[in-house]
């Protein structure tokens, strides 16, 4: 099946939001006994900002876990520019050009932001390990170039003055950036950020909005993100699925889901029968 | 007051990752590299060379080896022994099969051996983690020393089980057998060293040594940004299995010239390595030569000031050297954790600042 | 029924026996990891200290005696009393309590938060001191320590089973009080840590530092106790190594014994150090009875590190750990 | 300011050089790590025998003897560095008590003539003199100690072994595969049944052997350990019951070290010595006077007597005489590691001599040659008494089986000489 068949269309503020570049269809996970996520289908287009909301435990996580491939769900496939994945280690799907953030920050301590930063770029490295061994020449040229193109997302991400400071000195909210910036130089075809606002106060989720924002506008980088707190997401996002112990209780437009009344339900805490 | 980067401006990224990017480190590098190629060959004798350079030389090989697989890849091994052995047995086979051939090329070969080797052993890894894979990896040490005792092939059937390092030359200057010149096993193991020292420092300030951090600092984290952890880890093992190789070879044929395995590539060996690494300072090759300095020179001074200078007895001497050692590795640990490379970098941290510290 | 099989069915038994000294050992290791994360690889020589020190403290020798006459020219050897075995132990067990406390006050306490590696090598630094003050203390020749185990092969079951299979077992009978002893050692710990308020604070701080701290827990004192407890263990350890093969310097190295069953067992388990032990035990000696022959014996020493291998790349959370989920 | 430093370097030069005359016997000894309860008796039975010397005699030959005392736990590195550091200082002969490193030694030492003395242990082929010039291992080695335990078997049993069974308890190192290969000659010629049992150091845990040896019933065991594995052996076999008079060790699993700690159980162990044992020789009360009671002993003047202290001090003894052998041949008292080699190899002793020097039948009378560097390869057997924690020599000094040994010796420093263009000498 060819999923491109949507046809894109422009958002207001002048985007062009693209074709189906990943389709979830039926995905159903469980651990034991407990399912996590429960036949959930949904989509995500090129360029535009998809959220996953919901409340503490709904599976949002679980569903980026399987998007990045860490779980492999019991049921269901992932279709990803049109075609349906084969089951894949985690680092290949990261090598298809899927890029994430974590939720608790999984930054690489004991090296420099710089060299985290560097790590986003293994899917560009090509020489081999007698190369590297020998340094001059292709592996070094390769080094420059890839620390080029480093450069400028730190620049853009503004952490210059922090580049060759071990990540374990730096303080929370720069820490996140840091996770964005190595998920960025991937050059991914789709970003995953789970929950990049966690524990930030209103002046950093200010800062992190703007980064995600200028990110999908600059780069045209396809995001999908997690969040609890639905106060700014809907700020940020195209479309929104919204979550529910397991089940996906609503998708659309941010308009469209606030008016939802199974997801006005569930945040208000009625109580589930 | 001239330590200092301030006015040290890179202009190109390649300048940038250099190996010493301190203009005093590089002067420094270069004054010990002369001193160590063109000074010391000439006035060193067989006692410095025996007992201190010789085993200096070749047990930081092993130690750069053993910190690529634990200080950088966070994969802890205990089959340093074992792997050792393996380098020195292949380099007397080699030796022994083919005689015609230079032994450079030998203790290059045995280190490819060691390395395959290696890699088998590590093939666990990738379902055992931490002290776990620490113990699994003493599997390889005691099975590998039991093998070279049993296969008389490994020993070319000599009546006493022993391996004997027959004369070699390289360039028509005898390095192994009884009639070697101080300087020319030196300067041998000193070129591997060298050799081995660049290829690490190589290794690790590009991809791999990113990819390698990358599975010590957080495995899982890793393999989702698209490090793959079997190729990651399979290389750790292969790249630390030649250094240690290399050193096993170096370790039979230049220094000990006869070796019993049990004896000499025993679990001490292993245990010994690793403090190493771990007094040096882990993920650091500049450590690796301090931890290998350290444990190979305390030793011999403080038998050298107990006993010749305050003449003690020499039991005595050697029971106060283990509770010195054992004492001085304690008081390291809780000073400095990381060991003395982390000394050194906060030691020359404040020399960078000074006499401006704030 | 053949021969081969009453021999197994030997060779099995003394297996077991054997595995329940190497638990016994793995125990102490235990112990320590599962209270403060810290791997012991001093156990061992903790193990020959305190066999060191029992026999010393018996035989009635003066500590440094070494070293005092090689300073001051004095001849001193012995004080020319001899203290009784039980006495002994409770004074061995002493200063095992007083080297807990040390341990913790000049070691561990300054280390606190460090990461296992560390904590590890510490432990490596105290076995080089701890050898090299047992030594000093005591001197290194081979001492023969008696406090009245018995040894020997156990003539009832020889006789018993000669009556059943025409062909005697043997069983040590010092492997027989080891496992009693064994036994009986467990079971006081499991006592001790289910139904005494140290052993209940001792598991609270097992499962978590931070909150054993927050409902008013003294790690401080809960470590002091376990290492004395660990040092309970080696000296056990110790007395039934030393009553086999004299009391010298190659007790420190039945820790080897003990490290597969941890791999096998787990680091935290003490069930787990148990059924471990035994596993090694037999697993070892029927392989050495069954396959050594073929391929030239001496296989112990490996075998047990490639049993638990095997194991542990098949179940890598050990005999009783739970699955591990791994998670982001 | 040049001058100062000047002036200290020659005066640094001339206290390090020897400020008088003296003979240096380096001692590399191990009173530390697991081979202790063997390297203290025989160092300070070396130590003391010079030290004797030097009390008593004023020397060898009026020159003092200097022992240097240098210890290696064992361990192969540390034995190198005990000989770099001790060679500079006119050492005469080297003493290393293990085989791991005589063996590191062995080229060494040719290439700087100074002579290796490996008595009982080391490269049993370094016998043929012809072959390893430096190197000495007279009176005995381990093919003869395994010989002379199966002359002794066949004594006992009237001069036929066949159809016995016998079993070797080996430490599985270089060390215990020694006697393997004359073991299984030896089997071939007189018909027994040998099977060989290895013991992986260090031997705490041999339960596994000897239920084997339990199953297998044989009509004597022979062992080969060292350290651990002696005591734990002696004691495993007294467990099963094993007949101690049927159960032989080589010399260095025949101490008191071995023994003691299974108590009665280890009555009638034998063992196989080269020299003789006991403290019942008049040269012990020379030792008591101007030795232990001047309080100049090595050690804590409790080893007399031990086995393992009467080797190194038969060491000594045969140090000492082939030092005097050298001042003879040369004339000069001084000698240096030359001389010391000619000396050892016109070393000989009678019985007279051992008489003269206090120990009468302390080992076998043999002379050294050019060729034969092995001595005699006789030995006596030894058998402990636990009752009087003494051991007592059971028979003379008997000779081993050299038909058997010597094709062995010839094969395998042949091969060492084929593998390192050696020249044969002697001729």
């Amino acid at each position: 099946m060819n999923d491109m068949t949507h046809d894109s269309y422009t958002t207001e503020d002048g985007r062009t939001i693209g074709g189906v570049v990943m389709e979830m269809k039926n995905i159903t996970l469980r651990f034991g006994g407990v399912v996590a996520i429960e036949n959930i289908s949904f989509d995500i287009r090129e360029g535009e900002i998809r959220a996953i909301i919901g409340p503490n435990g709904a599976g949002k996580s679980s569903m980026l876990n399987v998007i990045s491939g860490f779980y492999v769900p019991q049921e269901g496939d992932v279709f990803y520019k049109g075609q349906k994945r084969p089951p894949m280690r985690p680092y290949q799907v990261a090598q298809q050009g899927i890029a994430r953030t974590f939720q608790n920050i999984a930054l690489f301590e004991g090296m420099s932001v710089l060299d985290n930063v560097m790590t986003g770029r293994l899917r560009q490295m090509k020489s081999g390990l007698l190369a590297q061994a020998l340094w001059k020449g292709k592996a070094e040229a390769e080094e420059v170039a890839n620390r080029e193109a480093v450069e400028r997302i730190i620049d853009f991400l503004e952490i210059q003055h922090i580049r060759k400071t071990p990540v374990s000195r730096l303080p929370y909210g720069l820490k996140k950036r840091v996770e964005l910036a190595r998920a960025l130089a991937a050059e991914p075809s789709i970003l995953l950020l789970d929950e990049p606002m966690a524990g930030m106060n209103v002046e950093e989720k200010e800062d992190m909005s703007r980064f995600i924002l200028d990110v999908n506008d600059e780069f045209g980088t396809t995001i999908a993100l997690i969040e609890h707190d639905m106060g700014v997401v809907m700020d940020l996002s195209d479309r929104v699925v919204v979550m529910d112990y397991g089940k996906k209780i609503g998708d659309g437009t941010p308009d469209e889901v606030r008016n939802n009344q199974a997801v006005i339900d569930a945040y208000l805490g009625v109580a589930h029968d | 007051m001239f330590y200092r980067e301030a006015g040290d401006f890179k202009t190109t990224y390649a300048a940038d990752s250099q190996t010493f990017p301190i203009k005093f480190d590089r002067f420094r590098y270069y004054a010990v590299s002369f001193v160590a190629f063109l000074i010391i060959p000439f006035v060193i004798n067989d006692y410095w060379v025996n007992a201190i350079f010789l085993p200096f030389l070749i047990y930081s090989i092993a130690a750069i080896g053993l910190n690529i697989l634990v200080g950088y890849c966070g994969q802890v091994s205990l089959g340093t022994g074992g792997f050792m052995a393996v380098g020195a047995y292949g380099c007397y086979k080699l030796m022994t099969a083919f005689p015609e051939v230079s032994i450079f090329f030998h203790v290059l070969l045995a280190g490819g051996i060691t390395s395959i080797v290696c890699v088998l052993f590590g093939l666990p890894s990738l379902r055992i983690k931490g002290f776990y894979l620490a113990v699994a990896t003493l599997a390889a040490q005691f099975f590998l020393v039991w093998l070279f005792n049993r296969v008389p092939w490994f020993y070319n059937y000599s009546a006493s089980g022993q391996i004997n390092a027959p004369e070699r030359t390289v360039f028509g200057i005898e390095v192994t057998g009884p009639n070697t010149e101080a300087w020319a096993t030196y300067l041998f193991c000193l070129v591997f060293l060298t050799i081995c020292a660049l290829i690490a420092r190589n290794l690790t300030r590009g991809t791999q040594g990113r990819t390698w951090m990358a599975i010590r600092d957080m495995d899982i984290a890793a393999e989702i940004i698209g490090v793959n952890p079997l190729k990651a880890k399979i290389s750790a093992f292969a790249v630390s299995g030649f250094f240690v190789g290399v050193s096993g070879a170096l370790f039979f044929s230049v220094y000990l010239g006869a070796v019993e395995v049990g004896e000499v590539f025993g679990i001490n060996k292993s245990f010994l390595v690793l403090f190493m690494i771990i007094i040096g300072g882990l993920g650091s090759i500049f450590g690796s030569f301090a931890g290998a300095a350290f444990l190979v020179l305390l030793p011999v001074l403080l038998k050298n000031v107990l006993v010749g200078m305050l003449g003690w007895p020499t039991d005595l001497a050697a029971h106060l050297e283990f509770l010195i050692i054992g004492g001085l590795i304690i008081t390291f640990l809780i000073a400095e954790p990381h060991g003395l490379a982390q000394l050194w970098r906060v030691a020359k941290e404040k020399l960078r600042l000074w006499p401006f510290p704030h | 029924m053949s021969d081969q099989l009453v021999f197994a069915m030997e060779v099995f038994l003394n297996g077991l026996m054997a595995g329940v000294l190497y638990a016994l050992v793995a125990l102490g290791f235990v112990l320590i990891y599962k209270a403060s994360g810290i791997f012991n690889y001093a156990q061992g020589v903790m193990a020959l200290f305190s066999a060191l020190t029992l026999v010393g403290i018996m035989e009635g020798q003066v500590p440094f005696a070494h070293v005092i006459n090689a300073t001051f020219g004095t001849d001193l050897h012995h004080f020319g009393w001899h203290v009784p075995g039980f006495v002994a132990i409770l004074l061995t067990m002493a200063v095992m309590v007083l080297l807990a406390i040390c341990v913790q006050k000049f070691v561990f306490r300054h280390l606190v938060g460090q990461e296992p590696i560390i904590l590890f090598m510490a432990t490596i630094g105290l076995a080089y001191f701890l050898e090299g003050v047992g030594d000093l203390m005591w001197g290194s020749e081979i001492k023969k320590l008696d406090v009245g185990l018995p040894q020997g092969i156990n003539l009832m079951i020889d006789e018993t089973t000669f009556g059943w299979f025409g062909y005697g077992f043997f069983i040590d009978n010092l492997d027989i009080v080891a496992t009693i002893i064994a036994a009986l050692l467990v079971t006081a710990l499991v006592i001790f840590s289910q139904y005494t308020k140290q052993g209940r604070a001792m598991r609270a701080v097992a499962d978590d530092h931070q909150a054993a701290l927050s409902v008013g827990i003294s790690l401080n004192f809960i470590w002091v106790m376990v290492w004395s407890v660990a040092g309970f263990v080696a000296l056990v350890a110790g007395i039934m190594w030393g009553t086999k093969s004299g009391v010298q310097f190659s007790l420190s190295l039945i820790a080897l014994k003990a490290l597969p069953v941890l791999m096998l067992g787990g680091f935290t388990s003490i069930p787990g150090a148990i059924v471990g032990g035994l596993i090694i035990g037999v697993g070892e000696k029927l392989f050495e009875f069954a396959i050594g022959p073929m391929v030239g014996g001496a296989t112990e020493n490996w075998f047990a590190y490639v049993l638990a291998l095997i194991f542990l790349v098949f179940r890598p959370q050990g005999l009783f750990g739970e699955k591990i989920i791994e998670r982001v | 300011m040049k001058m100062k430093l000047a002036t200290m370097a020659l005066g640094a030069l001339m206290a390090a050089g020897p400020v008088m005359a003296d003979l240096v016997f380096p001692d590399l000894s191990y009173r530390t790590g697991p081979y202790a309860a063997g390297g203290i008796p025989f160092s300070d039975g070396y130590n003391d025998y010079f030290t004797l010397l030097n009390e008593r005699d004023g020397g060898i030959g009026g020159v003092k003897a200097r022992v240097i005392e240098c210890e290696t736990g064992y361990n192969t590195e540390k034995g190198v560095e005990c000989y770099e550091a001790t060679k500079g200082e006119g050492a005469l002969v080297y003493q290393p008590l293990s085989t791991g490193i005589t063996y590191q030694l062995i080229p060494k030492v040719t290439a700087d003539g100074i002579a290796l003395h490996t008595m009982g242990y080391g490269r049993t082929s370094a016998a043929n003199g012809k072959v390893f010039s430096n190197v000495f291992n007279y009176p005995a080695n381990y093919w003869n100690g395994a010989s002379l335990v199966v002359n002794h078997l066949l004594e006992i049993n009237g001069g036929d072994l066949g159809g016995k069974k016998i079993a070797l308890v080996y430490h599985n190192s270089a060390y215990g595969k020694e006697p393997i290969r004359t073991l299984e000659e030896l089997s071939k010629k007189h018909g027994f049944d040998l099977s060989l049992i290895p013991v992986d150091h260090p031997g705490q845990e041999q339960k596994s052997q000897w239920l084997q040896i339990r199953r297998e019933r044989p009509d004597y065991v022979t062992m080969w350990g060292w350290g651990v594995m002696n005591q734990v052996a002696i004691q495993e076999a007294a467990n099963i019951r094993f007949p101690m008079e049927n159960f032989i060790g080589v010399w260095w699993s025949g101490s008191e070290n071995d023994v003691l700690p299974a108590g009665t159980a280890a009555n009638g162990y034998k063992a196989v010595t080269f020299h003789n044992v006991g403290s019942d020789f008049p040269v012990f009360d020379d030792v008591q006077a101007h030795v232990v009671d001047k309080g100049l002993a090595a050690g804590a003047g409790d080893q007399i007597g031990t086995a393992l202290y009467n080797r190194g001090f038969y060491a000594a003894m045969l140090a000492a005489e082939a030092v005097r052998t050298a001042q003879e041949i040369h004339g000069v008292a001084d000698i240096n590691a030359a001389m010391m080699l000619d000396g050892m190899e016109a070393l000989e002793i009678t019985e007279d001599r051992m008489a003269e020097l206090g120990m009468p039948n302390f080992g076998p009378s043999f002379k050294v040659s050019c060729e034969n560097h092995g001595g005699p390869g006789t030995g006596a057997m030894a058998q402990w008494d636990a009752s009087a924690k003494t051991w007592s020599l059971i028979s003379d000094f008997n000779a081993s089986d050299m038909e058997v040994i010597q094709p062995l010796i010839d094969a395998d420093s042949n091969a060492y000489a084929a593998e390192n263009n050696i020249a044969t000498r002697c001729n």
